[in-house]
């Protein structure tokens, strides 16, 4: 990792290897476009946990060729961006790492032939993200909004891998080409729930309503990132998902329902969010959040028109998304300031970068002859095969008369408004930050010019992908049908919105203020999950050992007791005993009774110690010499510790209340019930002596000793023997420790 | 007769344990050593209780006409008191301790560990 | 009856009177009302109970209980010197609590 | 503990103690006795040197740290358990030879090992409550 | 000579507890017994400064036997007696009881001697020695039967401290 | 075999005297590390003879089985044995540099030592009793270490573990003697057979319940674990380390043990609990977390947490649950173990555990920023750590029994996990210091601070490379849960086979 | 013979036990008691040894009994003293 001690900008260079390396994936994928084009699958397999069916697997389609260049290709031109963006910044070389981890596992995500290779992408593409969104770590906003977008989509990613694990018990495989060879779950009995997990992780990952919180907060992150982040990548891991699903999991009512009412929500309510912000990033934003509802809603569909019209738009929406990012970025880095109401007349200062903003803004806007013309062309095509066409239709339309609306915004304003006077005066940005904005702006006009240079690729990842029989064409000019009307319809309601934003801008903003919002409920939600776990901690560890004991005797009690009543050990009692062992019983248990009275410590000692003679004469009574004996001594030394110790302790005083002292004798009578009935149950059978037996005949012949227990400790039983005499000493050294710790002093 | 055992060891168990749920390390202490008491007599009481003869052969390693005591529970009691013992010791040198640092041996008011706040 | 016999009555006997005698010297440690008095009461029912050693060994015809009774008397002795030593402090000590 | 009839009692019962403690060690492996009770009875004779004659005191009669007598303790029982290794027998399986008519064996080494780990055990025990006590005066 | 003296009684003992008097665990008492002894060689402070006293013993050990064995039959008969004497009183409905403290002056003796009459009035009837005084100049002695305190004092000197007198001379 | 099986647990004793007997700094210290190292090697060669064989079993004093006590091995065994060695080499380098001259002298590397012992002793032996004889040693080896260092919290700490984990203690013994009351056999192996035979299978399972309870407090699940996140941030970070490395692990080990091989008359009760059990202690242990804001007492209620997917696993009885159980608890010891010692390193560069008193270290440190994220990510499951395997196997395992809700809970538990460990990461890491300094790793001096950072990094390669190439270890954990639900090898061996 | 001898023993060990017991029971100070436990007490333990001595009849079981009654009559005297001193010093410092 590179150092932070070296000179300012020492580590642009790492910046510069990340965009030529990105480079060279990039044409590396491209190379192979030929192939892919003509049909064929590419597959790459490697084991990695065979045993669970897992493989390292990779496959490239059309679907994951179309992500891969853009993945790719954008990345470079991110990673030259942010050399001249951020080079200077003293922890870049952090950041190039971070940003090119992110890409790999973004490339890995969209080329994962196995299921559990996709998921280990798809959690390293949240890992990567939560360090850059985060990367401004000094800002609590940016560690709050790196969170958020952490555990959302690590969420989503958890309940996407019970769909990915549910799928493979259902398909028999996790290999994504034999899923997908082998027809549609559509009528396994787990499609349902798989469905369900994967949508939720799908939709997390790429902000679908009611998820659609966290990708604004990713603002946080460096304008590179939010390029990267928004156009081709992250968010576009959950349209990927639902694409490359869509054989499998696609064309039922409950596929199509739930990607229509999600993409559809999110669509309408970004177009209002994104209306609201003055912030030309946050703006930006809400039009990802509004395009990504728009290619969810069109992935709801079966028709080709609506696959080619999704894919088309996702392509377009990489291409000026990232250029609009990224001039922002340029706007921010070379006046201060993202404010709408600051910016005017930059086009003198900055050309070049005016230049790119009006291409981008031009194809996001859907004006001919860009790409976005064509893309928007597809959509109103598109919509009319989805379930509900006209409230999609008018959806679609009211979400892009307002991305038409915002282009203006982001691109006329700051560039061909008034001139207005930035924070800092304006300049013109350097190469690297023109490169990329520049580049993809013509490329998103000569894809539109060119449309035939981009038809393979959509069909390809449409028909052989997707599993259609043909896909749609890609015209620039379909003749006067109602996709070319309702285009007119959406630039003259654009107009109308631009023109009228500011009354609007008020509407909503006092419309919403009284709408609960997401990202405060986010706040709530975290500060209730905080409290509920605060509440069960405290609840459970108080802090207080008499309530750990209680709980703990509690639970032996009951589940001894639960056990004992549902089990029913057959119980023998046979109350014949000698007069002589009744007599011991009871001053022993007299014994016990004197532990219990508090206010003289050493009746309780006394008692204590009637109790350990009481069991020594009881061990006497049933031949057992050596333990009475040891029994008696150590009664004795305890007595003597007891002794020795009890100066230096205080006196006993019962603090329970008679009605705490009447509970715990119910707990503690039951555990004593319990230990009773158990040792009852188990005397009703006949012991099996064998092993006794074995040492009585082999005390002497085999290990030359008369007396059997001794025989057993020392040496039938000599292991457990030395453990013993381990724990005679170590209580020793330990209680020494203890007591002489104080005294001894010194640095710890 | 193990049934007297049986009964003798569930009291002791109970009086342990009702010390044991006191709130004041030392009487934990004397619950401690009950415990132990209840539960070498109830290990007694399940190895089986035959007469007084103890598992001692004759010279030459005579085995005895008669049935001896269970040696094998013996020796497992034997291990058991030593190492009750080796506890109860550090148990009480802990207490001390605990006296020495806290002025006091309630339990409840020993917050150093798991102080009354919360998150902050 | 015979000696056995005899020699049977009276060891059960004995064995009783003894255990007797720890039961009431029990009482006296429940009792007190000092620490001294307790230790007497302890001290005496060691005695006892190596009393009964004593007798079971007879009873059993082990020599073994014998050395459970040396053992006691020894061990006894640290127990009371012990307590003794405590009470001894415990009667200089200004509070008189035990 | 300053009293003329314990000390010059306790020497004359320290002996006893050592001498009978050593008596049970020896012949556990055939009466009641063995390694604990042993030891055991060895601590308390030390218990007893120390009540009258003061900890330090003690010590210094001991010469050794009792944790230092525990750890040989636990020493003698390793070599005792180990020993057999190179005679191709199993950890801590008893090997037996015979002097004069006297059996000795690593089994014995091993009780051994247990009476010195009690004694070391237990002194230290004691010790270190008695210096505490001391301290209180 | 003591020290020999209880080092051979140790040895005796200890082979008595054998049951067997072969060399072997007699040389093994020994041993053990120097061992145990060595152990309490600190023990009963200001041996040093009694060194002629400590001669004495010596020559002296022959002649003392025979009136240790009197003491010892002395002693067990006033055990006995002493037995039956607490033990009247013991079941007696009415305990005849005097009981007071009593201070019994004894001369100039070495520690030895002080420790086994101390002992010795312990066990005889109705007394009990509570505890020496710090200049070794008398005893302090509860008796049960002190109706007449000097009646006590003069049983006990002409009983059993005479006896132990007799051993020590 | 017998000295195969019974060197691994007697080394670390033998360590023990001669620190125990060297007591000044140096010696001791690097007697430890010097012990560790041969037990590692013990431990390989342990290792090597159990993949050759499967299962091998030794007698100590050569008696019999059932007669004598047996010491077996099979993959659970001596794999754990083998993380054993390695914590405690990792650890005993580690405290080289952290625990200092009161404490050496006072015993600590002995103690660690015997700890060390005492665990491999629980892993390696085949008798109930000896088992118990273990638990003791490891026991009586953790009350030493937790009050060694003398702080008054860790008093506080120490009373309740103390208290708390006798109770599970004299249980353990009761329930032992009891078992050997109803069967006349302490031997595992042959347990098995008695247990199946016995005429009162009710009885049978009122004795396992009470294995359950007190394998259970020392396994800290829900709802006997108050004593863990009560004692484990108290006492030195080494020893916080090789506790939340190892002590509870003997817990789930004996559980594991004792409910694949003794006590499976009644799985239909028995697991039942378990399985209650684990779903609470995996929800209870993470929210205990994500209420904490001290370092190490987020990272102890997470090992509550995670001791419930190794429970998890036991529950579901199925090969692949076993297996995940088995994976999960081998890389938990490795994970936690680390984050501990990491959290020591944290401690002495920033002077404080309190997340909310320190901050930094990702700018300051970078290479312990890395170092955390490494154990702190695989805690979380995140692919492609080791914990990821463990999580996924444990989810599959689930969701191939039919349990939805328990894999809801799995992954539940998974997702506040990393909740907790971002928090520790935005707080100690990313956070500026509150008091605005820079603690730099250089700091420290090169000596102690490569000491502490070696064994870091040791283990924190071992979580990637687990995670990386996961198929042997899954492998091994196939083998080691198919020998824990079919145990007719381990009993063979044991009772008639390879027995020597 | 020895039968007998052993049976009265007995009888007596049980008998003085008993006595020493009601002495400690009810004699009305702790130095009075202390009469009682350390000379019927101990007696009657010795009393029972000695029973057992007889009865066993071989050297070692004589020579274990006669250490444990040389123990007894060793340490009674100074346990008393000891703990006598104790309850004087009680009584001179203590509340009566
Ligand atoms: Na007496
Ligand atoms: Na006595």
């Amino acid at each position: 990792m590179p150092s932070d001690h070296s000179a300012p900008g020492a580590s642009r260079v790492w910046g510069y290897a990340a965009a030529l390396i990105s480079l060279g994936l990039a044409i590396a994928v491209a190379m192979q476009a030929q192939a892919v084009l003509g049909g064929e699958v590419l597959l790459a397999s490697w084991a990695w946990a065979p045993s669970l069916g897992i493989s390292l697997g990779f496959m490239l389609d059309g679907l994951s060729l179309i992500f891969a260049l853009l993945i790719t290709g954008i990345g470079a031109l991110i990673f030259l961006y942010a050399t001249g963006y951020m080079g200077d910044h003293p922890q870049f070389g952090r950041f190039v790492l971070f940003l090119f981890l992110f890409m790999l596992s973004m490339l890995g995500l969209v080329l994962a032939r196995d299921l559990i290779t996709l998921f280990v992408f798809w959690e390293l593409t949240s890992v990567t993200s939560y360090l850059l969104i985060g990367f401004n770590n000094d800002q609590p906003k940016a560690r709050r909004n790196a969170l958020q977008a952490l555990l959302v989509t690590g969420g989503g990613g958890l309940a996407l891998l019970a769909g990915f694990i549910l799928i493979g018990m259902a398909a028999g495989s996790h290999d994504l080409a034999q899923i997908l060879a082998s027809g549609g779950l559509q009528d396994h009995p787990l499609y349902l729930p798989i469905l369900g997990l994967v949508l939720l992780g799908a939709f997390t990952k790429s902000a679908q309503f009611p998820f659609h919180f966290w990708l604004p907060n990713a603002m946080a992150a460096p304008t590179p990132v939010s390029a990267y982040l928004h156009s081709a990548t992250m968010v576009k891991a959950g349209v990927y998902l639902l694409a490359r699903l869509h054989p499998t999991l696609g064309d039922t009512a409950a596929w199509s329902g739930t990607l229509t009412a999600a993409g559809l929500l999110t669509a309408v309510m970004a177009s209002v969010f994104a209306l609201r912000q003055s912030d030309l990033k946050q703006a930006l934003a809400y039009t990802t959040l509004m395009a990504l509802g728009t290619i969810t809603l069109f992935l709801a569909g079966g028709s080709p028109y609506a696959l080619t019209a999704a894919i088309t738009f996702l392509i377009v929406h990489s291409l000026y998304k990232a250029a609009l990012f990224m001039v922002v970025g340029a706007i921010d880095h070379a006046t201060g300031t993202r404010e709408v109401a600051h910016l005017g007349g930059l086009r003198r200062a900055m050309p070049l970068t005016a230049l790119a903003a009006a291409l981008a803004a031009a194809s996001m806007a859907g004006l001919p002859p860009m790409l976005g013309w064509i893309g928007k062309e597809l959509l109103y095509a598109g919509a009319g095969t989805l379930p509900v066409p006209g409230l999609v239709t008018a959806g679609v339309l009211l979400a892009n008369a307002l991305m038409f609306a915002v282009a203006g915004i982001v691109a006329l304003r700051p560039f061909w408004g008034q001139p207005i006077a930035p924070p800092h005066p304006p300049h013109e940005v350097g190469w690297q930050m023109l490169a990329g904005p520049l580049l993809l702006g013509v490329l998103g006009l000569g894809c539109g010019l060119a449309a035939g240079l981009l038809q393979p690729f959509v069909s390809v990842a449409v028909t052989i992908s997707l599993d259609q029989p043909h896909a749609a064409d890609l015209h620039l000019w379909a003749g006067l049908n109602l996709p070319f009307a309702l285009s007119l319809a959406t630039f003259a309601l654009g107009t109308l919105i631009c023109l009228a934003r500011d009354t609007l801008r008020r509407a909503i903003a006092a419309g919403l203020a009284r709408l609960p919002g997401f990202d405060p409920g986010w706040d709530r939600f975290l500060d209730g999950f905080r409290a509920f776990a605060l509440w069960q901690s405290r609840l459970i560890q108080t802090g207080r050992l008499s309530h750990y004991l209680t709980a703990t005797f509690v639970t032996l009690a009951l589940t001894l007791g639960v056990t004992l009543i549902l089990k029913r050990p057959v119980i023998a009692i046979a109350l014949s005993a000698s007069p002589l062992l009744w007599l011991i019983a009871g001053f022993t248990l007299a014994g016990a009774v004197l532990a219990l009275v508090p206010g003289s410590r050493i009746a309780n000692i006394a008692g204590i110690g009637t109790v350990g003679i009481g069991v020594a004469l009881i061990f006497i009574l049933f031949g057992a010499p050596d333990v009475a004996t040891t029994q008696l001594m150590v009664e004795t030394l305890s007595a003597v510790l007891f002794g020795i110790a009890m100066l230096r302790l205080p006196g006993i005083i019962e603090r329970r209340s008679p009605r705490k002292q009447l509970l715990h004798a119910g707990i503690a009578l039951a555990v004593g019930l319990c230990v009773t009935l158990t040792i009852l149950a188990i005397v009703s059978h006949p012991l099996d002596r064998h092993i006794t037996r074995f040492f009585e005949e082999g005390s002497y012949a085999q290990a030359h000793g008369l007396n059997i227990v001794n025989v057993i400790l020392v040496d039938f039983r000599a292991f457990d023997t030395f453990g013993e005499l381990t724990v005679v000493l170590l209580a020793a050294i330990g209680a020494y420790a203890l007591l002489k710790r104080k005294a001894a002093g010194g640095r710890e | 007769m193990e049934t007297v055992l049986a009964l003798l060891s569930g009291l002791l168990t109970a009086a342990a344990v009702w010390l044991m749920l006191s709130g004041n390390l030392l009487r934990f202490l004397f619950g401690l050593l009950l415990l132990s008491n209840a539960v070498n007599l109830a290990i007694f009481a399940a190895g089986r209780l035959t007469g007084a003869a103890p598992p001692l052969l004759g010279p030459g390693g005579a085995l005895p006409g008669h049935e001896m005591a269970n040696a094998l529970p013996q020796a497992l009691l034997l291990t058991a008191i030593v190492i009750g013992f080796g506890l109860f010791a550090f148990a009480l040198a802990l207490t001390i301790r605990a006296w020495r640092s806290f002025g006091h041996l309630e339990v409840d008011r020993m917050r150093l560990a798991e102080p009354d706040e919360g998150e902050k | 009856m015979t000696p056995t016999d005899f020699l049977a009555i009276c060891l059960n006997t004995g064995l009783g009177l003894i255990a007797l005698s720890i039961a009431l010297g029990f009482v006296r440690l429940w009792r007190g009302p000092e620490l001294a008095d307790r230790v007497v009461a302890l001290d005496m029912m060691t005695s006892a109970i190596i009393g009964f050693c004593g007798l079971f060994a007879v009873r059993a015809q082990v020599e073994g209980y014998l050395d459970i009774a040396v053992a006691l008397a020894l061990v006894s002795f640290v127990s009371v010197v012990a307590l003794a030593r405590y009470a001894g402090r415990l009667a200089r000590r200004s509070d008189q609590n035990d | 503990m300053n009293s003329l009839i314990l000390s010059t009692g306790a020497r004359f019962l320290v002996a006893l103690f050592l001498v009978f403690s050593v008596y049970v060690l020896l012949r556990g492996h055939n009466a009641p006795g063995g390694g604990f009770i042993g030891g055991l009875i060895a601590a308390c004779g030390f218990a007893i040197h120390a009540f009258a004659s003061g900890v330090a005191e003690a010590r210094r009669a001991l010469r050794v740290d009792p944790r230092s007598i525990g750890t040989w303790g636990l020493i003698c029982a390793l070599i005792a358990g180990l020993m057999a290794g190179p005679l191709g027998a199993a950890p801590f399986q008893g090997i037996w030879a015979e002097i004069a008519g006297y059996k000795i064996s690593s089994v014995l080494l091993f009780d051994i090992g247990v009476y010195l780990a009690v004694i070391g055990g237990v002194l230290t025990l004691i010790f270190a409550l008695e210096d505490l006590g001391e301290e209180v005066g | 000579m003591t020290l020999l003296a209880m080092n051979l009684l140790l040895a005796l003992g200890y082979a008595a507890l054998w049951g067997s008097f072969a060399p072997l665990d007699l040389a093994g008492g020994f041993v053990i017994g120097f061992v145990a002894l060595w152990f309490g060689r600190r023990l009963a402070p200001g041996r040093g400064q009694e060194g002629p006293a400590h001669d004495r013993y010596g020559p002296r050990y022959f002649r003392v036997l025979p009136q240790v064995l009197i003491l010892f039959v002395y002693f067990l008969k006033e055990l006995v007696k002493s037995c039956l004497m607490v033990a009247r009183d013991c079941i007696a409905r009415r305990p005849r009881l005097h009981p007071a403290i009593v201070t019994f002056p004894i001369g100039p003796k070495s520690d030895l001697e002080i420790f086994v009459l101390a002992n010795l009035i312990t066990l005889t009837p109705g007394t009990l020695t509570l505890d020496v005084a710090k200049d070794k100049s008398h005893l302090l002695i509860h008796s049960i039967y002190a109706a007449d305190a000097d009646a006590v004092i003069a049983d006990l000197r002409s009983g059993m401290e005479h006896r132990v007198r007799e051993v020590f001379r | 075999m017998s000295w195969i099986l019974a060197l691994p647990i007697l080394a670390p004793f033998l360590t023990a005297a001669l620190a125990f007997l060297l007591r000044n700094r140096r010696g001791s210290g690097w007697v430890s590390v010097l012990g560790a190292a041969l037990s590692l090697v013990l431990a390989v060669r342990l290792l090597l003879a159990v993949l050759e064989h499967g299962v091998i079993a030794g007698q100590m004093s050569a008696w019999p089985a059932p007669f004598g006590i047996t010491l077996v091995a099979d993959y659970l065994s001596a794999a754990m044995v083998l993380i054993t060695a390695i914590i405690s080499l990792a650890v005993a380098i580690w405290a080289m540099a952290e625990i200092g001259q009161t404490s050496t002298r006072l015993g600590w590397h002995g103690l660690f030592q015997t700890l060390i012992g005492g665990v491999s002793g629980a892993f390696l032996t085949g008798d109930l009793f000896n088992l118990y004889v273990w638990f003791e040693v490891l026991l009586i080896s953790s009350f030493g270490l937790l009050v060694i260092g003398g702080r008054r919290q860790a008093i506080d700490g120490a009373v309740k573990y103390v208290t708390l984990n006798l109770i599970s203690t004299v249980l353990f013994l009761c329930a032992a003697g009891l078992t050997y009351g109803a069967t006349g056999t302490l031997n595992m192996a042959d347990l098995h057979r008695a247990v199946a035979a016995h005429p009162d299978p009710g009885l049978m399972t009122v004795i396992a319940v009470m294995f359950m309870l007190a394998f259970g407090l020392k396994a800290a699940v829900f709802p006997l674990f108050f004593w863990l996140p009560a004692s484990y941030h108290t006492p030195h970070f080494a020893v916080s380390a090789v506790f939340a490395g190892l002590l509870t692990k003997v817990g789930v080990y004996a559980l594991i043990r004792s409910f694949t091989l003794i006590f499976t008359h009644d799985q239909g009760y028995t697991h039942q609990i378990l399985l209650w059990t684990a779903c609470l202690t995996m929800l209870s242990g993470v929210l205990g977390a994500a209420a904490q804001s001290d370092f190490r007492k987020i990272l102890s209620f997470h090992i509550v947490s995670q001791i419930g997917y190794m429970v998890l696993g036991l529950a579901l009885m199925s090969p692949l649950a076993l297996m995940g159980g088995v994976f999960y608890l081998l890389h938990h010891i490795i994970v936690k173990a680390n984050l501990f010692l990491i959290a020591g390193v944290s401690r002495r560069l920033t002077g404080s555990s309190d997340l909310y008193a320190i901050g930094g270290l990702y700018r300051s440190a970078p290479l312990l920023a890395v170092l955390f994220l490494i154990p702190a990510f695989s805690l979380a499951g995140f692919p492609p750590l080791s914990g990821f395997w463990a999580k996924y196997v444990l989810v599959r395992a689930s969701l191939d029994a039919g349990m939805g809700l328990v894999a809801f809970v799995a992954l539940l538990t998974g997702l506040l996990t990393i909740y907790s460990m971002t928090k520790i990461w935005a707080e100690a890491f990313w956070k500026p210091h509150p008091n605005g300094s820079w603690p730099r790793l250089s700091d420290i001096p090169a000596r102690p601070r490569w000491l502490m950072l070696a064994p870091i990094i040791v283990l924190a390669a071992m979580t990637v490379l687990i995670g990386i190439f996961p198929q042997p270890f899954i492998s091994f954990a196939t083998i080691g849960a198919g020998q824990l639900l079919d145990p007719a090898a381990y009993i063979e061996t044991v009772l008639r086979g390879r027995a020597s | 013979m020895i039968e007998v001898i052993t049976g009265i023993l007995a009888l007596l060990a049980g008998g003085f036990a008993l006595i020493a017991a009601l002495g400690v029971l009810r004699f009305p100070d702790v130095l009075t008691r202390m009469h009682a436990s350390s000379k019927v007490g101990s007696f009657a333990g010795a009393l029972a040894l000695l029973a057992a001595a007889v009865d066993i009849g071989t050297l070692s079981a004589a020579t274990r009994a006669g250490f444990a009654i040389l123990f007894i009559f060793l340490t009674a005297p100074i346990g008393a003293h000891l703990l006598g001193r104790a309850a004087l010093w009680r009584r001179l410092t203590g509340r009566r």
